[in-house]
């Protein structure tokens, strides 16, 4: 029983109930929901919108935001394939090209962040712009259309393949790698988050920047390497996406920085930082997964998709909310007893921790 | 065989269902565009007559649309339509379906290279076969500079289309505008054609942008023309009083219900239609000359 | 306690070496100037206690000496070298911890978090190398309860605190963090009589174990019992700077408190006890 | 000198001197930018974003997001108009129906966020989701298309334009009665802010929920009043383009919620809460508006237009934060003189006020 | 100072007549119990003292008589009537104003905007009704400086002040707009001795023109000088409930202190003055 208590006062806890609620809703209303095969199409989703998630909780724990995250993606995958079909050298040199140029717009986000002032929101609100931008107009010029020409005859191609697209079938479904990847990504931040000395500092920085400066955290590098974090799943899920299509439409990724903060949040980050968890935004990643993709599976009117979309979101949010106020874990405390909740009323920072 | 037939569909026709098939549609619509509409419409009225259990989807983006077409495969439906605009992008999801022995049909878009995913047959124009056809006709009334609107940023199907014009109008200029959003649409085309006098046609992608580049032109005070592509209402009513030259239209309603139709037929008789080769829906002008007749047909939201 | 302030005091400080030195130091906040022309000497194994009224910028004077702020005009010297702190880093790096009067703590942050928060305890030497959680934990508990201080539980966020243990964290943690320089502000402010008791201590313990004090207060008594040397800084000059022989308790207390004086108010007030 | 520098000190004058600066740039290099035409066209666009950006910038100093703003200008025209063409009835009572409509959402949207304690982002989310999906469902379940139907032939037409979408030509140029509007509700939003005790209600709520909850102020009523602020902006907004185009598509309006964000960002208002100016705001989504047609104005290429856009708001913003920085402003205070901030400590909030 | 509690007390308080009474009160937050079974009564023209260690649940005590929390046992009854606050406003509006020890300002907004927040002075009952902004600074700036505290700029943010002068905002808006019952958690404990003085002072004043006052203190000096009712919490439960007459200075700082005591810790880090 107290194993049991323990169990529901761990914070990602409110997050899973709400996941296993809306997986047996629809494993209830749509038959063909019930099956190896859609619940593995459902964790390759997840797993794309996931992998960047992670990252994009550990910033937002870290009190910044990344809007350029969705276009990174695109970005990423460009610059590999234009590269190497350009000057027809072999595709892991693209590749590594690509993640360099990813870690520097990471690195730059970052750095004008801490070194400006302004508020992460508009310098990443301009890095997507520009990267937007640059995508089509870059793609355009290179190859004369919206799209990037298929790679698959260049040297490297299988190999890198290999890496971020594989997949192999089980009974009737089909795993991808990049489900693997997430879950390694996942417990990498998680371990970060909950054990590594990194983990602390991410905490500080996001709950208090200015508290944690004056106790010797290095804000500015902390803060610097949860942007690169970003990038650098940005440029992960990009080289998927290149290696599953072979070629991609410069257009894409926009919008996607916004899944990826929804993930975060439905799975219990705070939107103003210090709090949150890797377990919860991996959840939020696969509430998010299956609610988009049980609707169709469930065959539900498409006209009413982001309605239906809303609802269980916030379903699940209020399942999580129900959870964690149900187990007076630490962080109940300071939850919503008595809304507007007054507690932590010292730190001058909303209360909500849920 | 048929697991999936519990869904129910609204009346009319035979039964849904009745013929024991399910039909996954898949697009790349985006939601509450008046064009997919009548796409729907076609395919919902096939599934009607046919009594097919329709499971229609949507999404624009590519790998989303693949992802689509692998659920349809999951759910083990018996036959897929979709449209093929990434046809790199799809082909995985495509052959994952031809290996589970299910059949696709291909529409819309992807003309050239549906054969080629392993789709049966193909409904639909070809976009840039379509821009090219709307270019030659206005490059013979002397246009030297027209402007075409994208409104979907990165748009594979806008773009050809674009790009046809452009192939037969070398002066053609493309510029992007906020589709969601019609006041700035119509301050975005009112500051283009103030800035580039010489502008003397606008191309428009779609009906409410048409719309939109009306209004534009009159704050404007632009003498530019205008044609659009795909037809409703409105537009047939301003085709007629003149303000829209022409509509180039490739009868969406026909390519969701030879879709499904053609699928059904497929799987009843194992019929092919088109003979190995696409079927071709449009591109088909509606002016003046035509428009009497075929504006009662879009009130219906079938043309 | 005194065991754990010797453990980790630097073993090479000698009793009356200058460890901090300012001289002219001055501050100002945009129009508002703060701090003009400050001398002061913090020198190992004594306590400096800087008295003054409020907003007279002691505060500031220390938040110049542990790194928080960049002075704006004089020097300031650590251990002969002239330096200008970059971050409150490098004054840690020195070995000089300091108590915040705003207490610097991460509300939403577990209590032994917020006490190893900058300092933490690693297994190994690589980047993501586990951080030693249990003694974290363990030496935490302890140390708050050396100030007679029993949180009910150390994994609780550090904001559900009471004012005077979220206080007993930060000075717990200055402590024993603190190697050549200890500062605190105001540290017995919230704090009850036998934790005031526990703190006074510490600081004579870390004058023992030859560390330099900064001690800022508004009690004199408290200031008389522990401090070699004061300095009382009015509207942020320095109006007085003595040694602890060259005052009284009655002088440095009617000095504080321009003529004012607990005794006369206790008159003024004038009740029968 | 005095009165200069003063003036210098007021919060919005960062954002103004932004504002100019990107108005003269465009001035100089886009001849047709340089007439009165020109300047209209820009102040009617940065109006029909600006007039919602004004609730949503209430909104953000108090503390909350509103994520729905966006769609519920396309739903209060979708109510109205089809309402009143689906019953025949006078365009005024679908004009209140709709009123009452927002308000009701607005009314909600508040009522849950301070009753459930969850953030308002998740909150408005699913508002926005659903109202999506309404707008789309209902459109097509009532007209049978994805848009309205034409009003213009119903009663109560022409009168209702006069108040939303009239226009009156001033030279060769044509001004649009929704920048008059716009002028009304931000002096009104200026003078509630800085004047009417309800503004330093806002102020308060943003700033620290629970030290104005202790001191008395009505937190949960004065949240609520701003989301109903902001839906009833919307409604204002979907009046004019219903009277203005006379149909509506179900499907826009997506993505403007962004826009209003970015227009209150841009204008000096902390994402946090707490901080921020109708004015700046206003500035704000002037500096959008010029922006965003200034580059039409100059022909640049259409392909590459994200990334200007992207790289003359940041200009916008650095240019923002250093004059701020230049004038010794209270506000300056706290600002980033050195990177990362520590004044402010005792907040407990990030130290960042521009 | 005197005049402006004189203006705003209640006139109908007739000294001694119960304003607040707490039977049995009980406060757990989640597993953790701050406070069990606490008796205390308010009344007016009286100070009553609340004393403790650190975490004793002083705060949480007068956190229920404010409305910030709600209660989870006994009852609190006010003016007779017996009552469960659902918010602060509900106290204020019954004449209960309070300190907190966590100040409860707004960082980012004006002096004077937080020192009239929640109860700003309008020109009209209209919603939009301008407030009157140049009385409202005016009477911010007039009730700081008979604290002794001259802001350099009522404008600046409240977050740019010295922790002291925060304190002193606080306490002047509290003094200003309680009209029945005023409660200090710890007003003392930023304040220079002048400052302390005033505070004092006030309190006097407030008991003299009959309101009922409770005082958090950590300084048996303090309490004594003003109090006429002690209340010792210990670990959440009362563990001395005295009239002034029942207990002399040095048995309140013994117990308090759990027998240390500021002469005996002098003794003990024994120096030569
Ligand atoms: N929001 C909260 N959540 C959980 N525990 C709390 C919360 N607030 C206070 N506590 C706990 O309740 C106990 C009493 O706290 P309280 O603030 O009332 O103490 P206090 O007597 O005012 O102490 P101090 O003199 O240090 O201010 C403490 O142990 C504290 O940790
Ligand atoms: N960030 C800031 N911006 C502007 N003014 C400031 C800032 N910090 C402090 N000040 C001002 O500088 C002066 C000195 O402040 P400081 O905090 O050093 O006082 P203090 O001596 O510590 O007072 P206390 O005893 O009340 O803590 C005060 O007048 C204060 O208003
Ligand atoms: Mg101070
Ligand atoms: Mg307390």
């Amino acid at each position: 029983m107290r194993r049991f208590l323990r169990l529901l006062a761990r914070p990602e806890t409110g997050a899973l109930v709400a996941a296993l609620v809306i997986f047996v809703f629809f494993l209830l209303v749509a038959p063909s929901f019930r099956s190896l095969a859609a619940f593995c199409t459902v964790l390759y989703q997840s797993s794309t919108i996931g992998i960047v998630a992670v990252g994009v909780g550990l910033l937002m724990i870290g009190g910044e935001f990344d809007l350029s995250a969705g276009v990174i993606t695109i970005s990423a995958g460009l610059v590999n394939s234009m590269f190497c079909w350009y000057l027809g050298v072999n595709l892991w040199a693209g590749a590594l090209l690509s993640l360099a140029f990813c870690l520097a717009v990471g690195f730059l986000n970052g750095w004008l962040v801490m070194r400006t002032g302004i508020p992460s929101f508009l310098i990443t609100l301009g890095t997507f712009f520009v990267l937007q931008g640059a995508n089509l107009g870059v793609t355009k010029l290179v190859t004369g259309s919206v799209s990037s020409r298929d790679i698959s005859a260049i040297d490297g191609f299988a190999s890198l393949r290999k890496v971020f697209a594989w997949s192999f079938p089980l009974g009737d479904a089909t795993v991808w790698i990049t489900v693997l990847w997430w879950a390694l990504f996942v417990v990498v931040a998680a371990w970060t988050l909950q054990r590594a000395r990194i983990g602390n500092w991410i905490y500080a920085v996001g709950g208090s920047a200015s508290s944690a400066r004056a106790v010797g955290v290095p804000v500015v590098r902390t803060k610097i390497g949860l942007f690169m974090t970003v990038s650098f799943l940005g440029w992960f899920v990009g080289m998927h996406l290149l290696y599953r299509f072979n070629t991609l439409q410069a257009g894409n990724g926009v919008g996607n920085e916004f899944l990826y903060i929804i993930a975060a949040v439905v799975g219990g980050t705070l939107l103003t930082g210090g709090f949150g968890n890797a377990f919860g935004v991996a959840i939020g990643a696969f509430i998010f997964g299956t609610t988009s993709l049980g609707i169709v599976y469930a065959g539900w009117d498409p006209n009413w998709f982001k309605a239906f979309l809303g609802v269980m979101l916030l379903l699940a949010v209020l399942v999580n909310t129900y959870v964690k106020r149900l187990s007076s874990s630490p962080a109940a405390f300071a939850s919503v007893a008595d809304p507007p909740a007054p507690a932590l009323a010292a730190s001058g920072k909303e209360s909500r921790r849920d | 065989k048929d697991d999936t037939k519990t869904d129910s569909d609204s009346g009319g026709g035979n039964a849904a269902g009745s013929s024991g098939y399910t039909v996954a549609f898949v697009t790349h619509e985006t939601p509450g565009d008046a064009f997919w509409d009548k796409v729907r419409a076609g395919a919902e009225q096939a599934a009607k007559d046919t009594g097919v259990s329709l499971k229609y989807s949507n999404d624009p983006d590519a790998t989303k649309q693949a992802q689509l077409i692998q659920s349809a495969v999951d759910a083990k439906v018996n036959g897929i339509a979709t449209t093929l605009v990434t046809p790199d992008a799809l082909a995985g999801a495509v052959k994952s379906a031809t290996t589970a022995g299910i059949p696709v049909v291909g529409l819309n878009a992807g003309i050239d290279q549906y054969q080629q995913l392993g789709a049966l047959m193909y409904f639909g124009s070809d976009e840039s076969l379509a821009g090219t056809s709307l270019g030659k006709r206005i490059a013979g009334q002397g246009v030297k500079h027209p402007l075409c609107v994208i409104h979907q940023t990165g748009s594979v199907s806008l773009e050809a289309r674009c790009a046809g014009v452009k192939s037969a109008v070398p002066g053609t200029e493309n510029i992007q505008v906020n589709g969601a959003d019609d006041s700035a649409v119509t301050t975005t085309l009112q500051a283009k054609l103030a800035q580039d006098k010489s502008i003397d046609y606008i191309v428009a992608l779609n009906a409410q942008v048409a719309l939109d580049a009306i209004n534009a032109k009159q704050q404007a005070s632009s003498q530019a023309k205008l044609a659009t592509f795909d037809l409703n209402t409105d537009i047939a009513k301003k085709i007629k009083d003149g303000s829209v030259e022409f509509a180039i239209d490739q009868q969406p309603y026909v390519q969701g219900y030879m879709s499904v139709t053609s699928l059904y037929l497929y799987l009843k008789n194992g019929n092919d239609i088109g003979g190995g080769k696409p079927v071709l829906t449009g591109p088909s002008f509606v002016d003046s000359a035509n428009i009497e007749k075929i504006l009662p047909f879009t009130e219906k939201n079938t043309r | 306690m005194t065991d754990t302030l010797a453990d980790h005091a630097d073993r090479g400080l000698r009793r009356g070496e200058p460890l901090v030195e300012l001289a002219g130091v001055g501050k100002s906040y945009g129009p508002i100037s703060a701090l003009r022309d400050v001398d002061l000497r913090v020198a190992a194994g004594e306590v400096t206690c800087v008295l003054g009224d409020n907003g007279a910028g002691k505060s500031t004077l220390i938040k110049i000496i542990s790194g928080l702020h960049p002075h704006s005009a004089g020097t300031l010297t650590v251990d002969g070298v002239a330096r200008s702190f970059g971050s409150p880093r490098e004054a840690l790096d020195l070995g000089i911890a300091t108590v915040y009067q705003d207490l610097a703590v991460v509300p939403l942050m577990e209590v032994w978090r917020n006490f190893f928060l900058g300092s933490e305890l690693v297994s190994g030497r690589y980047p993501l190398a586990g951080m030693r959680i249990r003694d974290m934990r363990r030496i935490a508990d302890e140390e708050l309860r050396k100030m007679g201080i029993a949180v009910s539980d150390i994994n609780q966020p550090i904001g559900t605190l009471s004012g005077g243990q979220r206080q007993c964290v930060a000075i717990a943690r200055a402590v024993y963090f603190g190697a050549r320089v200890l500062i605190l502000d105001e540290p017995t402010a919230a704090l009850g009589v036998k934790q005031s008791g526990v703190v006074l201590k510490y600081i004579a313990a870390a004058r023992d174990a030859g560390l330099g004090v900064v001690f800022i207060t508004h009690n004199p008594q408290h200031a008389y019992l522990v401090g070699d040397h004061f300095v009382i800084l009015k509207l942020g000059a320095a109006v007085l700077d003595a040694r602890r022989g060259e005052v009284t308790l009655a002088e440095l207390t009617t000095q504080m408190a321009g003529g004012d004086e607990l005794a006369e108010l206790a008159r003024e007030l004038d009740r029968p006890s």
